[in-house]
């Protein structure tokens, strides 16, 4: 997992916006709402970490309450990339178990489920996006569900 | 419960021996004597908006987003109060929908705590998700709830 | 009537806006500030609002059909609370005409589908009737303010609306009514034709 | 154009109005300020005051309000705004005396104010805003003959309702 290159928050804030449309959510930002600036003050203020893969972009926050435990978001469905970069956090951070806001309906749904999460619970019209109100699916998982790439 | 703004000389009001980021903000049993309780910073930014019912405690609703209009809810009740939680969580709930016309309020509930099951539902507030070993409690990762109450208009 | 898009103002769109703002017609019809403003502070503040004051204004760029910029949204007043804000905006001198309605509607479009704002307010200087007729401005304004401004050598009075969403269903429903008319007279012909 | 010329009032302010004086608001006075704020409805460029906390209490003060008061007693704040270009002569007042102050006591204040604002510089335009939750902040502004310019509906919420902003307005004619 040597060739994940980590962006600094200007430069991930660049990266989500040139991503079609599969950055809105992405750890809580929205390049259609939010400039870069206030994209970067977002990744920031949450201790967001975003690294880029090829095309896709992965990143995670630290549960500062747990630091064990990561929030996780990605922009792509592939779900062996995602279980790489989970296997990436636990030999770098000693992540031992992982959490992902999904919006209801995204591309990302697929790749969580693929790599070993499941589903425990739906934060009702957690986010408004093209004039409704959507809901967001928490995943979880521990580093033992995740699928052997 | 008449909630008002924040003043200097409610700077005690803002740390108790509660868990941090805790919904249910209430004094916790046998709290080590050396650890340091939780506090919350005064407000200071349009980031979040903190009210507080005097002798009572604190209602503070951070990660404020105006565009989803939403907000997480933490409250701090003080030892002497704590049986006005209740009182002081609806009116957390009601001030948020009423007075800052946001549409949800969330906040983390830790049943390691044992909270009074009945205060939540009390305020409108449901169950919505669990996440395993969310925070660490007592010497251990312990799961947390996340709790929400959602307008209907 | 061409489409127009969206897009948040960065550092590269500082140029073409600072020319606006410059620009004779768009002072009379707006704001004459910049005419005393110099150059620096004209970037300086502009730059200010792209970093640190999204709570307060925010700045958008309109492109045309293929991207190219037509002019500029932005807006002030903002009472995230209420949900509700004043919108101005500036359409470069070689898009004047084409652009004006298209632009409006995108950008209320953008307020209410994304920003979750409810409404909108609207001010125009009276003489100013590039994108409505007097009578038209005169049936929308609700405020009449005499003396609001003295721009390029005239006073001028503000008049200020508001539109909510009622006002942008009935809108929406209009254009859908045209659009169901317009397709209607040319099945009509088809069939007079075959 | 419909100005009224303001005649300059008698040099003695009005019987039973107080003896008007007013400074910039310094740390000392806050207890005063943050009191009148405890006010529900002491609508000073806000329309939740009893909620607003310390720090936005004083950032709606800032540095261009003054505190008004009647026989040296805190009385209420203003703040004169300049709106547009400097050569447009238009001021926004915002003016809110506390709900134990007299109606009376907002007629000479306003006129202390605008005697004040116009002896040293030119007014073509003072405009006051309030909101139609804001029965006492109306009746003032009636009271004292502006003229109403309409109303823009629905820009914001108090107790849960949407309401309007009434704009009023005096014109001075032109001196120069």
């Amino acid at each position: 997992m040597t060739d994940l290159e980590r962006l600094d928050p200007p430069a991930a804030a660049a990266a989500l916006r040139a991503t079609p449309d599969g950055a809105r959510g992405f750890l809580g930002v929205d390049p259609v709402t939010q400039n870069d600036m206030a994209i970067a003050g977002e990744l920031t203020r949450l201790g967001a970490h975003v690294f880029r893969r090829g095309q896709a972009l992965l990143g995670f926050v630290p549960n500062s309450e747990q630091p064990r435990q990561a929030t996780v978001a990605t922009t792509s469905a592939d779900p062996d990339l995602m279980t790489e970069f989970l296997t990436f956090l636990g030999s770098y951070q000693r992540c031992t178990s992982y959490v992902a806001m999904v919006p209801s309906g995204s591309a990302a749904e697929s790749t969580f489920n693929g790599c070993g999460f499941h589903r425990t619970g739906t934060l009702r019209g957690h986010r408004y996006q093209t004039g409704q109100y959507q809901d967001v699916h928490v995943y979880f998982a521990t580093v033992g569900d995740l699928c052997r790439s | 419960m008449m909630l008002r703004g924040y003043r200097a000389g409610d700077l005690e009001l803002l740390s108790g021996t509660w868990l941090s980021g805790e919904l249910l903000g209430l004094p916790l049993p046998n709290w080590p004597v050396l650890a340091e309780p939780a506090t919350v910073g005064p407000p200071s930014d349009e980031t979040s908006e903190l009210c507080v019912a005097p002798g009572t405690g604190f209602v503070r609703y951070c990660d404020v987003d105006w565009v989803h209009r939403r907000a997480r809810l933490e409250i701090g009740v003080r030892r002497e109060a704590v049986d006005s939680a209740e009182l002081l969580i609806s009116a957390a709930v009601a001030y948020g929908f009423r007075t800052l016309s946001l549409r949800r309020v969330y906040g983390w509930v830790t049943p390691a705590t044992h909270p009074p099951p009945y205060l939540c539902e009390r305020a409108g507030l449901q169950r919505e998700a669990t996440i395993p070993s969310a925070v660490w409690f007592d010497g251990r990762p312990v799961p947390r709830e996340i709790w929400a109450a959602v307008r209907r208009d | 009537m061409s489409f127009v898009t969206l897009r948040h103002f960065t550092l590269d769109d500082i140029a073409a806006r600072t020319g606006l703002l410059r620009e004779t017609r768009f002072q009379a019809n707006l704001t004459d500030f910049a005419v005393s403003t110099a150059d620096d502070a004209l970037l300086a503040n502009q730059r200010r609002t792209i970093a640190e004051e999204h709570h307060v204004k925010q700045i958008f760029t309109l492109c045309g059909p293929n991207d190219e910029t037509v002019g500029f949204a932005w807006i002030t007043t903002i009472d995230w609370r209420s949900q509700s804000c004043e919108l101005s905006f500036g359409v470069l001198p070689k898009f004047r005409g084409g652009f004006g309605i298209t632009a409006v509607r995108a950008a209320l479009h953008y307020l209410r589908s994304e920003l979750n704002m409810q409404v909108i307010i609207n001010q125009v200087l009276d003489h100013n009737t590039m994108l409505q007729s007097a009578e038209s401005l005169a049936a929308a304004s609700r405020v009449r303010c005499e003396f609001d401004s003295y721009t390029v050598g005239q006073w001028r009075t503000a008049m200020f609306w508001t539109d909510t969403e009622d006002d942008a269903r009935i809108q929406d429903l209009k254009v859908a009514q045209r659009r169901r008319d317009l397709a209607e007279r040319i099945r009509a012909k088809a069939n007079q034709a075959s | 154009m419909t100005s009224t010329v303001l005649r300059a009032p008698a040099s003695r302010p009005a019987t039973g109005a107080p003896a008007w004086s007013a400074r910039a608001c310094s740390d000392s006075d806050y207890d005063d300020v943050l009191a009148f704020f405890s006010e529900p409805d002491f609508f000073f460029r806000t329309a939740e005051p009893d909620t607003r906390s310390e720090w936005e209490i004083r950032k709606l003060v800032g540095a261009d309000t003054r505190l008004l008061l009647a026989d040296d007693e805190p009385a209420g704040l203003y703040a004169l705004e300049g709106f547009g270009g400097e050569h447009g002569c238009h001021y926004q007042l915002h003016l809110r005396l506390r709900a134990a102050a007299p109606n009376a006591w907002w007629h000479s204040a306003f006129e202390e104010i605008v005697r004040a604002l116009t002896w040293k510089k030119e007014l073509v335009r003072l405009a006051v805003q309030v909101g139609e939750f804001d029965g006492r902040g109306l009746a003032f502004a009636r009271s004292l003959g502006l003229t109403e310019e309409g109303t823009l509906a629905s820009v914001v919420r108090h107790g849960g309702q949407r309401y309007g902003y009434v704009f009023f307005a005096r014109i001075w004619a032109l001196t120069s």
